[in-house]
């Protein structure tokens, strides 16, 4: 059943060092303010997972939570590259990255296989594919029925799933409205499940068919407003473009990034 | 080439948006592909319908997003779905017209690097990766693919194969479970490439006004092979320039 | 591209003897005035496929109609029989029968790969069940992760998928609201897809992640008010549960049987 | 058995009730499970978590649904989703506590017909069939199974096995891909049978007032066990009466 805590205490009692976490939002919802918690309590040796590492992953690689990084695409969009990202796989600074590819769709799978209790997930994919040869994880199976071949990917089911979400309410259900990403197969493959929401509210305004994840699939809840920026949150905020523009010289280098994460994420108030 | 008042950008946006059609379905990811399915939808083919990963059906933006998943696109769109819905129900069930990709290299055969530069293990660049691409390149019914031609992006030998075109030619593809056409145009800041009917190797068709077809030839590194009858590809109409421009001002103004 | 038909065109165009075709509809927006539409055109030989046959195919199976079924539960819900499903498992009346029997989840399945454009879909089901023996579609893949043996069933692919839905607006767009049961994936699995709708308005009112089937994966589109009854259709009317109880008599005799279809059916208007 | 003011129906409605506790997710079908699960909401369990394969989550229903997938079910429901999702990221999940089945036939480890009467291929009675069953038998962290107590229902051999329960005992059900612990208790209209934990063979546990147990091994096709120390269910409460009587008084105002 979802338990309300402040965002360092839900940080603090779920996400433990080397686990496999994901923080999953597709470009809408990214849970930035979990992010900043996590880098701030010093969490390392973590294995981060989701489909476009974005910014979220670039910090969090960047200052050293992270020794692997599952994903499907590691750029900033429309921007260019994810310069911790790189550096950490070029270079190995501030530490060696391992890395799991996948494609969009396999990612896609892998998280419904996930959500779903099933071991893998099955998709037309990886067809003649790079990452066949160095993705151990990508199999086959046989069709009993054409007997065609197609693409297996492990299910994921990640030790924490983090997400950002609009609203949640008194029982501690929480809405999701706009784009969804993988947010809600992601949500429901995790071990454990914490949400941060932009206001809490005694009752959702919900339509019949809105997605609602239900609270008891939800481990603890912190009320973050503003806690996907630089992201959006539909019907809160605009997505700030000009800082994913401007992340670009920040990211860039080492030096510049540091001391911008330790201005606005480290010595920022929880 | 001689002056012109257009960019290469904006001649490659306008070829690739006439190559569209009214009630086509696109797959477009974000940057030139959302530019080119958006010029499309506001010149000659108002149904186009602009399928974004990020899980919107039928969006029909005013300003030109920046990410896949502005909000912009969700306001405007017939239907928001899941990510995995669009994968799974969309776009692996076949019902995607033309796949929009880029890449950072591209061979003879139209297969596509968008993953590394230099070996997997120690890569000189690691490029953001696969992201939706191989998958649009194999279950789409066809793909186009928009790519400045150079040495260092048409090369004779791909770093890392990202996304299938047509793998070593000759029915190569056809041998493999992908389903769609594969790669039938791509779009250059030179002209157009197709593949060849028995071989399916890219062939240069046509180029831009005032295009020397060997310039093109030259930008390539594999011996590109020009079509006897090379057409012509007629430059930006004014019109298409002011609702182009107009589209990107939006965007920057929206930024 | 939807196309605006009358009920009597869209059937005469769309359906055709011998196929299969799938009416969708779990418990709500249960296409029967379709069905009543086909009845009356007398197509016969078609193979029906629908999660719970419901009034619906009792009435298409004792008109004739049909010469087999896919499904899995065929009960009047919360009533009893559906007494011309039996007749014809049984007795072969009007005709025989011939069943590929299901469970929900393996039905669910199917539709779900039909519409993912997989050959079969997968799932933890038919454990020690007798169906394993009698439906030989029920077949099994290894994990190729865990070992594990999991069940699968080929993709179902109606040559016809029909829904009823609340709304479509002047593009054909068509809006779902409320229980869902498998109407999207049956949809979307289908080659062609017809729906009638209670009203066409000039645009849907919906909210972000409203189910909306755009008008382009549509065939055709008949404007039937009550075309759901007497299933229900949210927001416009409710179940007519007294129906349902009624049908135990009406469908135990043969002929009171036909002679309720031939006032009420064959003899209706379209 | 004497004279009582409640009927079989109330009784085991009432003693299935008790076994539900509050925050419990129950998957439920329609009649008597979902009369059961609403009447343990209703009285001791507030919280309980009720999920009808229809795709309603957390459903709250004033009155009893006839269907399952009556209107009142989504109005209240905390989320309507997708049957296949149903299915796959909440049953097959492993989220659901409790699944409640009914059955024509079951046998001594709990295995459940719900096929035929008869050879599958000339049935003499044909049944609805498996419906959302087997999987909940498999998937649900446990099952509860409300069923008469009579020699035609509690048989020695099922005429067709549509849902597993211990399959031939002895620790047979956990050699199968089953995840759930399977049958756990079964209500009939004269006790409670649970599995003997190390045979699986279904016992009579407990009896209601006033209840002959050798009724019960009388009305049951193999040599039903009878426990030692046989518990007595006391009869329903007249508060339990009252709210499962205003539940079903309410659903034929509302038919």
């Amino acid at each position: 059943m979802a338990v309300f805590l402040s965002l360092r205490e839900a940080i603090a009692r779920h996400v433990q060092d080397g686990q496999s976490i994901a923080l999953e939002g597709f470009t809408h919802l990214i849970p930035f303010a979990a992010a900043h918690e996590i880098i701030r309590q010093r969490r390392t040796g973590l294995h981060l997972i989701r489909m476009t590492p974005d910014l979220i992953y670039d910090q969090m690689i960047g200052m050293g939570c992270a020794r692997a990084l599952t994903f499907s695409w590691g750029g900033n969009p429309g921007v260019g590259s994810l310069y911790r990202l790189r550096d950490a796989v070029e270079n190995g600074w501030p530490r060696p990255l391992a890395l799991h590819e996948h494609t969009h769709a396999g990612m896609a799978a892998a998280y419904t296989a996930g959500a779903s209790g099933l071991p893998f997930g099955l998709l037309r994919g990886y067809i003649d594919n790079g990452l066949n040869a160095v993705n151990p994880d990508i199999r086959r199976v046989r069709c009993p029925y054409t007997d065609e071949e197609l693409a297996t990917v492990p299910a994921i089911n990640p030790d924490v799933s983090i997400i950002h979400a609009q609203a949640a309410d008194g029982q501690g259900n929480v809405l999701i409205q706009g784009i969804l990403g993988a947010q809600k197969e992601a949500a429901l493959a995790g071990r454990k499940l914490l949400v941060t929401v932009e206001k809490v509210v005694e009752r959702l305004d919900t339509h019949l068919n809105s997605v609602v994840l239900p609270g008891w699939v939800v481990s603890a809840i912190a009320q973050v407003p503003r806690g996907a920026y630089p992201s959006y949150a539909q019907g809160f905020y605009a997505r700030d473009n000009e800082f994913y523009k401007a992340w670009d010289a920040i990211g860039k280098s080492r030096e510049r990034f540091e001391r911008w994460m330790d201005v606005n994420v480290l010595r920022a108030a929880a | 080439m001689k002056h012109r008042d257009f960019t290469s950008d904006e001649m490659m946006t306008v070829a690739a948006a006439r190559l569209l059609w009214n009630g086509c379905v696109c797959f477009v990811g974000i940057g030139l592909p959302s530019a080119v399915a958006n010029l499309a939808r506001l010149l000659h083919a108002p149904d186009i319908v602009l399928i974004y990963e990020s899980g919107t059906i039928g969006a029909r933006p005013t300003v030109l997003p920046l990410s896949i998943g502005d909000g912009e696109l969700a306001e405007t769109a017939t239907a928001v779905v899941s990510l995995p819905e669009i994968f799974a129900y969309w776009l692996q069930a076949g019902r995607v017209d033309v796949g929009f990709l880029g890449a950072a290299q591209i061979d003879r055969f139209g297969n596509l690097n968008s993953t590394v530069i230099g070996p997997y293990e120690a890569p000189t660049t690691r490029l953001p990766g696969a992201g939706g691409a191989p998958e649009i390149a194999s279950n789409a019914r066809q793909t186009f693919v928009v790519l400045k031609q150079s040495p260092r992006s048409f090369v004779a030998d791909l770093d890392f194969k990202t996304s299938i075109g047509f793998g070593a030619g000759h029915g190569a593809r056809a041998r493999t479970g992908a389903r769609g056409a594969g790669p039938q145009a791509v779009i250059t800041d030179f002209g157009l490439l197709r593949p060849a009917s028995d071989t399916q190797e890219l062939q240069l068709m046509a180029c831009f006004e005032n295009v020397d077809p060997q310039a093109a030839v030259r930008a390539t590194g594999w011996p590109l092979r020009v079509a006897q009858q090379l057409e012509v590809i007629r430059a930006p109409e004014p019109e298409e320039l002011r609702v182009l421009r107009e589209l990107h001002a939006r965007r920057l103004k929206g930024g």
